[in-house]
């Protein structure tokens, strides 16, 4: 559930072909993106970042867009996106704020654009002190000659006094080793329909369906519905046969209706 | 951490202090995928280290404890100790029911005891794999029994005190009897339906077995 | 030797004394390679041990010497002392060497855990590419955490065990910094003001990211 969320499929993809075809995208000039463009601008004004002048920023990054675009380099979406963004931020810094429109202040977009920066700073500063760490496999190691825990599996085995005499039951019974027969308990006969139809027929005064004769237990399931439909019409032609019932059918797959001749 | 690398530096004058060379040893033979001689060691330590010596101090430290410095041939490495070899296996145990094969020859020797293999072949209509008797045994809920006093004197089977235990039984003529079986309901446990040829002739038989049955308990 | 097997044969009984559990946890720590957590231990000892207590006692016995007993995450393992390294240029692993977008994702996934993919690229303005990610995890440097309860329910990512024994921190609590950073407010998830073009592929997600952010590091 967690991990399926992206790109499973696409996976075994090589992962330098996608580090290869993303730097081709994001690498403009060596920057990563118009973040790390406007953090590299920010050190020429070699300030804290909480105190950078993101008007000034905005102006540098503006002026490397157009100087990019006189070089005809090709510059990704992102940065042009973030040029006009920058564009609109400059507008709002410089001009008065205007009353009727609401939205952020120029003041509050600028704060959170150096926080931003601040704050990528941070985690690049972190990355480096994190790979400048003693580290696994270059200043401290691993036991060298590992000793494996091997597995051993034991199997033991169990039974209950009910399965030993069940067991013996089923050898007494032998139902085990009985001749092969077709498993007959899905079938109704013909001998047990007529059987049931004997008792019941001195009750159908009235025309009534002989799927009706069908017995409990063989109406559900298909197959066993199937047997003893077949065998209960049987069964009501050899009572017709005999004189003790008529038989009628209105049209072709219409109900085949019994009743009793008196 | 600075006094270590202090040392360091003067490692480049003079060799280090045996506590410090024992250190190193210590952490390369934990390291190393291989066994290490002393010139494998010297090789790697400052100008002038001896780990012959270092080595003999470490030795003396892993006495008696869980890992041992224990010599390979002519080289050097850290190994468990042998007293605490079974921490390095894990067992599983997997409890797995019976095999019904092994059940019902199980069931043949408890009801018929003392019983030979023929018997039980003869019982259960089937032959008896040496295995579901080698398991029975193996598990300790049957052994052998007295040799029969028949022409090839076969050896028997019987039930075992264990196998008592595991089943809660007092002795073996505890278990419930072809009445009671039937009573319980087990031996009608597959209802036969009417249509059944074979289960009328099988009735006899069931009260036959019963007398004979009680026999071979009365030893 | 022969009184250890005495007190195996009393361990049926009670737990083995301190010392001698200790003697254990050493033999296990050093034959792995992996850490071990207490509950790894435990199922390998005699019933009733506590290996937490006697690795209080095994991890005081190996400080200062050539190798330690350091905690990785919540287990436990014996790693060569950082400042002998030198000796062990020919165990050394080459890592991969990662792109400087690897580097950075890896860091913030480590300050920010669990991070959404959103997230990262909010912090670092720029798409995180397929590759990157999976590298990571190929690494198994981080993987997958408990999805955010946000709209969307985004999957996050965090660092692993593996990250944490090849960095050497006890736990994500220990990077380097982390309390400054919090405490300068630069782990603050700070939703943009307004129409701040979003860079990262999942927007919206970012926003309410803040407050399922530290559960990691809180527990």
């Amino acid at each position: 559930m967690v991990e399926d969320d992206f790109d499973r499929d696409e996976r075994p993809v090589n992962v330098a072909e996608r580090l290869a075809a993303e730097a081709l995208i994001v690498d403009v000039d060596g920057f990563e993106g118009p973040l790390d463009l406007l953090l590299t601008l920010s050190r020429t004004q070699k300030v804290d970042l909480r105190k950078i002048s993101v008007l000034e920023l905005a102006r540098q990054y503006l002026a490397f867009v157009e100087q990019a675009k006189a070089l005809r380099l090709e510059l990704a979406a992102d940065y042009l996106v973030m040029a006009a963004w920058l564009a609109f931020l400059k507008s709002r810094l410089l001009l008065p704020p205007d009353p009727t429109e609401d939205g952020p202040s120029g003041e509050d977009l600028a704060a959170h654009l150096a926080f931003q920066l601040e704050r990528l700073q941070a985690m690049r500063d972190c990355a480096a002190r994190l790979m400048g760490r003693d580290r696994l496999g270059r200043d401290f190691f691993a036991r060298g000659i590992p000793e494996d825990v091997a597995r051993l599996r034991r199997v033991t085995y169990t039974a209950t006094l009910l399965d030993l005499m069940q067991g013996y039951a089923r050898i007494r019974t032998r139902d085990e080793f009985r001749p092969f027969v077709m498993d007959r308990d899905a079938l109704f006969t013909m001998e047990q329909a007529l059987e049931r139809m004997r008792g019941l027929i001195g009750f159908a005064g009235t025309w009534t369906d002989i799927v009706s004769y069908l017995p409990e237990g063989f109406t559900a399931d298909p197959g066993r519905r199937r047997s003893a439909t077949a065998s209960t019409f049987a069964a009501a032609l050899e009572l017709v046969k005999e004189g003790r019932a008529e038989l009628r059918q209105a049209e072709v797959f219409a109900p085949i209706e019994l009743r009793r001749r008196d | 951490m600075s006094e270590v690398s202090e040392e360091k530096e003067q490692s480049l004058f003079k060799a280090p202090p045996v506590a410090e060379q024992e250190r190193m040893i210590e952490a390369m033979l934990f390291a190393s995928a291989e066994p290490l001689t002393t010139r494998d060691m010297a090789e790697r330590m400052p100008h002038g280290s001896d780990p012959a010596e270092a080595l003999v101090h470490l030795r003396k430290r892993y006495e008696g404890r869980g890992v041992r410095v224990v010599k390979v041939g002519d080289a050097w490495a850290i190994r468990t100790a042998p007293d605490l070899g079974y921490l390095m296996s894990r067992e599983t145990i997997e409890t797995r029911k019976l095999s019904r094969a092994a059940i019902e020859t199980l069931a043949i020797i408890a009801y018929h005891q003392p019983v030979t293999r023929a018997e039980i072949e003869e019982i259960r209509g089937v032959a008896v794999s040496r295995g579901t008797v080698d398991q029975l045994l193996e598990m300790e809920w049957v052994r052998f029994g007295r040799r029969k006093m028949t022409p090839g004197r076969p050896v028997t089977f019987v039930v075992t005190q264990e196998f008592l235990d595991h089943f809660g039984l007092e002795s073996a003529r505890d278990l419930p009897g072809l009445k009671e079986l039937r009573a319980a309901g087990l031996l009608d446990n597959r209802p036969p339906p009417g249509t059944m040829p074979t289960m009328g002739s099988e009735d006899g038989d069931e009260d036959e077995g019963a007398p004979g049955q009680n026999e071979l308990f009365e030893d």
